[in-house]
């Protein structure tokens, strides 16, 4: 590869980074805004224009905050928690294809941190990595509640994570290919919107957005946190940034899924009737800036997908109650498990019998 | 209506004994002052009667939220405000003052209701007299339970603190002795 | 409002004229003589429609128990329980007041006795009552009643170390650590 | 300082008998070939509610043991009570169970009132009735919404919170005072309804069935929260009644008892309503009995505001009732009484007096004895919470800590009550 | 247990049903609720900008009340101080002298005022003890939080009643405007 290229890569890799923490911060206004507006409330408006500056106001304060060591913790560890939280989480946004490449001249500009071939796995792998962070950190506390909460998390995320990657075994099937960027191509056949995957695999989606809740840490499975029983769960005894890290990672752990969630079932970067509107460009505006365009536009709409979900993610925590701690278990491994090795025997039942339609050679093979 | 319940104070006058150097020294303090403001995240201890009317300020008719003030932090690590609301009796205070102590700087205090303040009708055997015998206060805020409103303008109040304050004035000697004067380590 | 609330003799009478079956305070008189002794209880008197009885602190145990099981009675509810203080009364100086509910006969008894506050020992009801540990703990806290046989006989509402009882008469309300009452003219 | 020293010391050595006493009831190591945790459940957990302690021993997340201290909050109700005039120990009574002081408030009014012999006229009952009723709704409101904070849902709360705030402006129109009301009188209630508040009422009456509607379809047969309720911490009938328990928790276990009905006072008589029951006392009867109750109170309210006698709203009562403002200006005689009663030199008959009113958690009982003076001898408080709350030890063994937290918030212990 | 009442009313504990108990059905019956608040009005009151209108009869902060003549009406009995439950009031009494009657009412007056916020816990009970009709809880204005425990002592500078028309209390005994604006304008002219 040519060195401009890896150039452009590495900005493109810090935009991501940048725009993750970015939509990490105004997720904690969304968050406050979502709610209020759920509970009849309007929310965080005295922190400059609609109180758009309180993430802000929320940040400098938790960096001037008094760093503190609880006494009898694990320092180091202390100081690890939270920054591996933080690093896995940003690091599974880099493999993320937030839209297809642009083009100027010879230039070529994927818009994609990093094209891996085994993408899933390494964002399965990646995020896996997180609970070490919660782990780590509620045991260094020195704390019951941190380590209840420790526990907790481990115990909820390993139980899910199990169902997760059973379904996503299922999407593997339909598409054979663990490359997120090669799976959101293959929902975009022209014209055809029913390729996206959530219409071949609803049972799988729903089994993976459940585990997405779960991964995530939200409420209804927000259990290693619940203020109510742990009083702040894994966090309890952090104070100032450190705090503030473990906050932001999981607002970038809800990005992440609802990325992720984009790509494998809602089609990604695609939109419906995209190759239309590109012909119908090329006539006037030539192909590369059709194409460039509609880059654009894919990159808008993946955004939109992504937003809506962590509306969801957001709208579903200020409704529902929490799971006990052996109900979530229960409904881990005694209903999502079995019923995603019924949806990975089912794809393959549907698959031999050619029911899911297949995507058609002639756009594999572009 | 409105001008005649304007709250009283008109500046904001750091409590004596604290004013340390360096009010309005720089624009990064002023920056800092402004985020802290308006990012009090209060530790709820709520006792009695003061804690209903806090689940009402709390609530979508007054709404705390809208100082960025709703994230109750029950840990006391990352609270940055303490409204103690109700009644504080002999047993309860060493609680009271170990919390205060767990704080981590910048910390400031709210109390909230006569008897958090000074006791109010309870002057008994079991009652302590007014919190500020055991942690310093910073904002008093009197009624019995003070309405929402008064709550607000106690939070307001201590936003005008926060806003003021210099970054140094937590290390500073009188701040320290203020401290020492209630044995706070 | 009085005349709505109370368990009126009158009405009860009444009451007892057509429903002969319905338990009344004479016929809880009668029975509690019958069960132990007319020398048992000493100043019977029906204040606001209440029996009212005084017994002694040996026989307390045995009348509750007794009237906790007692199948036409019932009395299987201990409504309340507390001490009271009267400092002049010569060696009876510390009580105990025990409300008695029969929830089937809705008929309540209010028993008493009294003890000198040199010797405050008094039975414990928890064995028949769960619910009189906690009011046992209490009244200890604030007279300092002694519960024999009670199993966790430590203060509840006040403070560990406290050295005196703070309900007894002679002690004060205030801390004396107030600091703005000034005045004292008022009589108050 | 010298109150920092003796508190600390003091402290000290409530630790030290707290860790004594513990020790003594709960089964040490040895007892058990597991390692066990202790785990401080308070003073200042977020789900207690008003502050008390619970030491749990636990074993993993189930809970071995609970030891329960209580008394933070004590503020010595019945001393202060000794040392104040029959009119002055209504501010009392409003801080005991403060989520819904209008009960507490009537209750002693009616205490003093049978003491000394005052009739209260019928529009006086009614109005006393309704504002029972409505503090009933509130309580029962805190306490179910808080349940579902408790289980994770916030926005419930909330939701019924808009509520609650309609009915303080109710409070407000017919006495200026949102929490603590302050608002009855022996022998009758401070003043008249006022159009607007009765307006405020009728409004209120028509626009909360519906949200309560909602709250019910957002929790009642929701599995989520149902699997967090259901069969959690039951008590049994004969357990429940051993242990003193009254009201909605006494009526979840199945014993329609309710004070209410057993011994009307004020007028209720008159109501038309029901007495809702569960069946094993779990979590969910708690529940369940309480929004029932909501729905029988309102039944009540409506009741008796469309029967709401004319007449005087206060007892012809000279010698204990205020005089009209206007009459004490001009008129020597009603001049005399005024300062008799402010000074409390009131004539109260010796005796002793026991009245109970079904308050938001249970018989809330007044037993009142009078030697005549100007201030009660002793004046002892059935408080219903205080009496049923040392069954949750016991309740929570073999329960998770998720669990422990439902129960203790659908017991709904008020700390105020709790500790006098 | 038998009943005691004949008035039970048992409530029912049906099972889930197949549907509820796949949670979905009721998860997104809670979803269309809180949906539906999302677009419904909201209750909040901006405070500092905005107010909730208070009750007429709301007890807030204490004002000493003056005569249609611009006197203090208070005199000093101690009705009030007695009434406190908090016993947060304290007054020191005084004879009035020749040449005074234009500011006390009656024969004597409280030299010193004070009512202690702090302690006060609005009950409303000195309003009613009043014999005189000078002490009342204005309905439109409550008591300031403030960062010092000395600012609560509230004296006669901060209780007594200004005699500006606007400034009054709307609360007890009330004046005409004209009377009002009579007395404000003989005060300007007794200060001129």
């Amino acid at each position: 590869m040519e060195l401009p290229a890896l150039g452009w890569q590495a900005l493109v890799i810090l935009v991501v980074f940048g725009v993750s923490l970015l939509i990490a911060t105004y997720s904690t206004y969304a968050e406050r805004v979502i709610a209020a507006f759920l509970q009849d409330r309007v929310g965080p408006d005295r922190a400059g224009p609609f109180g758009l500056l309180q993430p802000l106001a929320d940040a400098v304060k938790l960096f001037t905050k008094e760093e503190f060591f609880p006494a009898g913790s694990n320092r180091a560890l202390f100081v690890f928690g939270p920054c591996l939280a933080m690093v896995t989480a940003l690091m599974a946004s880099a493999v993320i294809p937030f839209g297809n490449y642009l083009q100027f001249g010879s230039t070529i500009i994927w818009l994609q941190g990093i094209e891996v071939n085994i993408g899933m796995l390494y964002i399965f792998g990646v995020v896996s990595l997180g609970v070490y962070g919660i782990m780590i950190g509620g045991w260094a506390s020195n704390n019951k509640f941190s380590l209840l909460g420790a526990i907790r998390a481990a115990s909820q995320n390993i139980s899910y994570e199990l169902a997760m990657g059973m379904a996503l075994i299922a999407v593997l099937m339909v598409s054979e290919t663990l490359s997120l960027r090669q799976i959101t191509l293959q929902q975009s056949v022209p014209g055809e919107w029913y390729f996206w995957n959530v219409v071949k695999q609803p049972l799988g989606f729903i089994i993976f957005i459940v585990c997405a809740f779960a991964e995530t840490n939200r409420t209804p499975f927000d259990l290693p946190e619940c203020e109510t029983e742990l009083v702040g769960g894994y966090h309890t005894e952090y104070s100032s940034m450190k705090m503030g890290l473990y906050l932001f990672a999981e607002y970038i752990n809800v990005f992440v899924a609802s990325a992720v969630m984009s790509v494998l079932y809602f089609g990604g970067f695609n939109f419906p009737f995209q190759y239309e509107l590109q012909a119908w460009l090329a006539e006037s505006q030539g192909a590369v800036t059709a194409h460039n365009i509609i880059t654009g536009l894919g990159v808008v709409t993946i955004f939109a997908k992504i937003f809506s979900f962590i509306f969801f993610f957001m709208w579903v925590r200020w409704t529902l109650p929490r799971f006990r701690y052996d109900q979530l278990m229960r409904l881990g491994w005694t209903i999502l498990i079995p019923l995603a090795i019924f949806n990975i025997l089912l794809t393959g039942g549907l698959i031999l019998f050619n029911v899911i339609p297949q995507v058609p050679k002639w756009w594999l093979l572009q | 209506m409105t001008d005649i319940r304007v709250p009283e104070i008109k500046t904001v006058e750091a409590p004596e004994g604290v004013e340390g150097a360096g009010f309005f020294a720089t624009s990064l303090e002023k920056v800092v002052g402004i985020a802290r403001a308006n990012s009090l995240w209060p530790l709820p201890f709520a006792t009695s009667c003061c804690g209903i009317e806090f689940m009402a300020t709390m609530g979508s008719h007054y709404d705390i939220s809208r100082f960025g003030s709703e994230r109750p932090s029950f840990s006391p690590r990352q609270a940055d405000l303490l409204m103690v609301m109700g009644t504080i009796a002999k047993k309860m205070a060493p609680i009271v003052k170990q919390v205060y102590e767990q704080m981590a700087e910048p910390r400031w205090v709210l109390a909230m209701g006569a008897c958090a303040c000074s006791g109010g009708i309870f002057d008994s055997y079991s009652v302590l007299q007014g919190i500020d015998r055991i942690i310093p206060v910073d904002v008093y805020v009197p009624g019995c339970p003070p309405r929402p409103e008064q709550v607000l303008d106690g939070l307001m109040r201590v936003q005008d603190l926060a806003r003021n304050e210099s970054i140094r004035r937590r290390n500073s000697p009188e701040y320290q002795a203020l401290l020492a004067s209630y044995n706070i380590k | 409002m009085a005349e709505s609330n109370e368990e009126s003799t009158v009405a009860q009478t009444a009451v007892a004229e057509t429903d002969p079956n319905k338990l009344t305070n004479a016929r809880v008189l009668t029975t509690l003589h019958q069960l132990f002794g007319e020398d048992a209880f000493t100043d019977v008197d029906e204040p606001y429609g209440l029996l009212t009885a005084t017994t002694t602190r040996e026989r307390i145990h045995e009348i509750i128990q007794t009237l906790h099981g007692e199948p036409t009675m019932q009395f299987n509810f201990l409504t309340t329980m507390c001490g009271i203080h009267y400092p002049e009364q010569e060696d009876q100086e510390l009580g105990m007041i025990y409300h008695l509910h029969s929830l089937v006969h809705n008929v309540r008894l209010r028993l008493k006795i009294f003890f000198p506050i040199t010797d405050p020992a008094v039975p414990t009801l928890s064995d028949i009552h769960a619910t009189a540990n906690w009011m046992e703990r209490e009244a200890f806290d604030f007279f300092g009643i002694i519960f024999t046989g009670h199993p966790n006989l430590i203060r509840i509402l006040n403070v560990e170390d406290m050295d005196y009882h703070p309900m007894r008469r002679e002690y004060p309300l205030e801390d004396g650590t107030r600091e703005d009452k000034t005045d004292l003219f008022f009589g108050r | 300082m010298a109150v920092n020293d003796t508190l600390e010391s003091t402290h000290k050595i409530h630790q030290e008998a707290r860790e004594q006493q513990h020790n003594q009831l709960v089964p040490t190591l040895n007892d058990f070939s597991q390692e066990l945790t202790t785990l401080n459940l308070g003073p200042t957990h977020p789900a207690t509610h008003g502050i008390f302690q619970n030491i749990l021993q636990m074993d993993g997340e189930r809970i071995i043991s609970g030891v329960p201290t209580i008394g933070y909050i004590h503020r010595a109700f019945e001393k202060i009570a000794e040392r104040r005039p029959f009119y002055q120990i209504t501010t009392l009574t409003d801080r005991m169970n403060y989520c819904s002081s209008p009960i507490n408030n009537m209750g002693w009014h009616m205490t003093v009132e049978k003491l000394l012999g005052i009739t209260v006229p019928k529009r006086a009952q009614y109005m006393r009735v309704i504002m029972m009723e409505l503090a009933r709704i509130t309580d029962h409101l805190i306490c179910n919404s808080i349940l579902g904070v408790d289980t994770g849902a916030f926005t419930g709360f909330l939701y019924l919170f808009q509520e609650r705030e309609k009915v303080y402006e109710i409070y407000e129109e017919v006495c200026g005072a949102r929490l603590t009301t302050n608002m009855g009188r022996i022998g009758g209630m401070e003043r008249d309804f006022t159009p607007v508040a009765i307006e405020k009422l009728r409004k209120w009456l028509k626009e909360f069935p519906a949200v309560m509607r909602e709250f019910e379809s957002m929790f009642n047969r929701n599995r989520i929260f149902m699997d967090r309720v259901v069969n959690v911490g039951p008590i049994t009938a004969e357990k429940a009644l051993n242990y003193g328990f009254t009201g909605p928790n006494l009526r979840a276990a199945g014993v329609d008892y309710d004070v209410r009905v057993m011994n009307p006072y004020s007028s209720y008589e008159d109501f038309d309503f029901e007495i809702p029951v569960g069946t094993n006392g779990d979590t969910y009867d708690r529940f369940l009995v309480r929004n029932e109750e909501i729905w029988q109170s309102l039944r009540i309210i409506n009741q008796a505001l469309d029967n709401l006698p004319e007449g005087p709203f206060h007892a012809d009562a000279p010698h204990y009732y205020l005089p009209p403002k206007q009459a004490v200006y001009k008129n020597m005689e009603a001049l005399i009484y005024h300062f008799k009663i402010i000074m409390g030199e009131i004539e109260a008959p010796v005796g002793e007096v026991y009245h109970s009113v079904e308050g938001g958690n249970g018989e809330l009982g007044f037993y009142l004895v009078s030697d005549g003076g100007r201030t009660p001898y002793r004046l002892h408080f059935r408080r219903p919470c205080f009496i049923y709350y040392q069954a949750y030890p016991e309740m929570v063994v073999g329960t998770s800590l998720s669990d422990a937290i439902v129960i203790l918030s659908s017991m709904n212990v008020i700390a105020g009550e709790l500790d006098a | 247990m038998q009943s005691l009442s004949n008035r039970a009313k048992i409530l029912e504990k049906k099972p889930m049903t197949l549907a509820e108990r796949a949670y979905l059905p009721a998860i997104f019956q809670g979803l269309s609720i809180t949906m539906r608040h999302f677009f419904s009005k909201k209750a909040t009151i901006r405070y500092p900008e905005e107010t909730r209108p208070f009750s007429p009869i709301f007890r807030g902060l204490h004002v000493l009340k003056r005569d249609e003549q611009g006197r203090e009406r208070c005199t000093a009995c101690g009705l009030c101080a007695v009434a406190c439950p908090a016993e947060a009031i304290t007054m020191v009494a005084g004879e009035r002298k020749k040449g005074e009657e234009g500011l006390y009412r009656e024969e004597k007056y409280a030299v010193s005022y004070e009512v202690n916020m702090l302690r006060c816990i609005f009950c409303g009970l000195c309003e009613e003890a009043c014999p005189k009709a000078a002490v009342y809880l204005q309905a439109d204005k409550m008591a300031p939080p403030r960062f010092e425990r000395d600012e609560f002592i509230y004296g006669k500078d901060r209780l007594v009643e200004p005699v500006s028309p606007d400034a009054r209390s709307q609360r007890g005994i009330q004046l005409t405007p004209e009377q009002a604006q009579a007395l404000f304008n003989k005060m300007t002219q007794q200060a001129v």
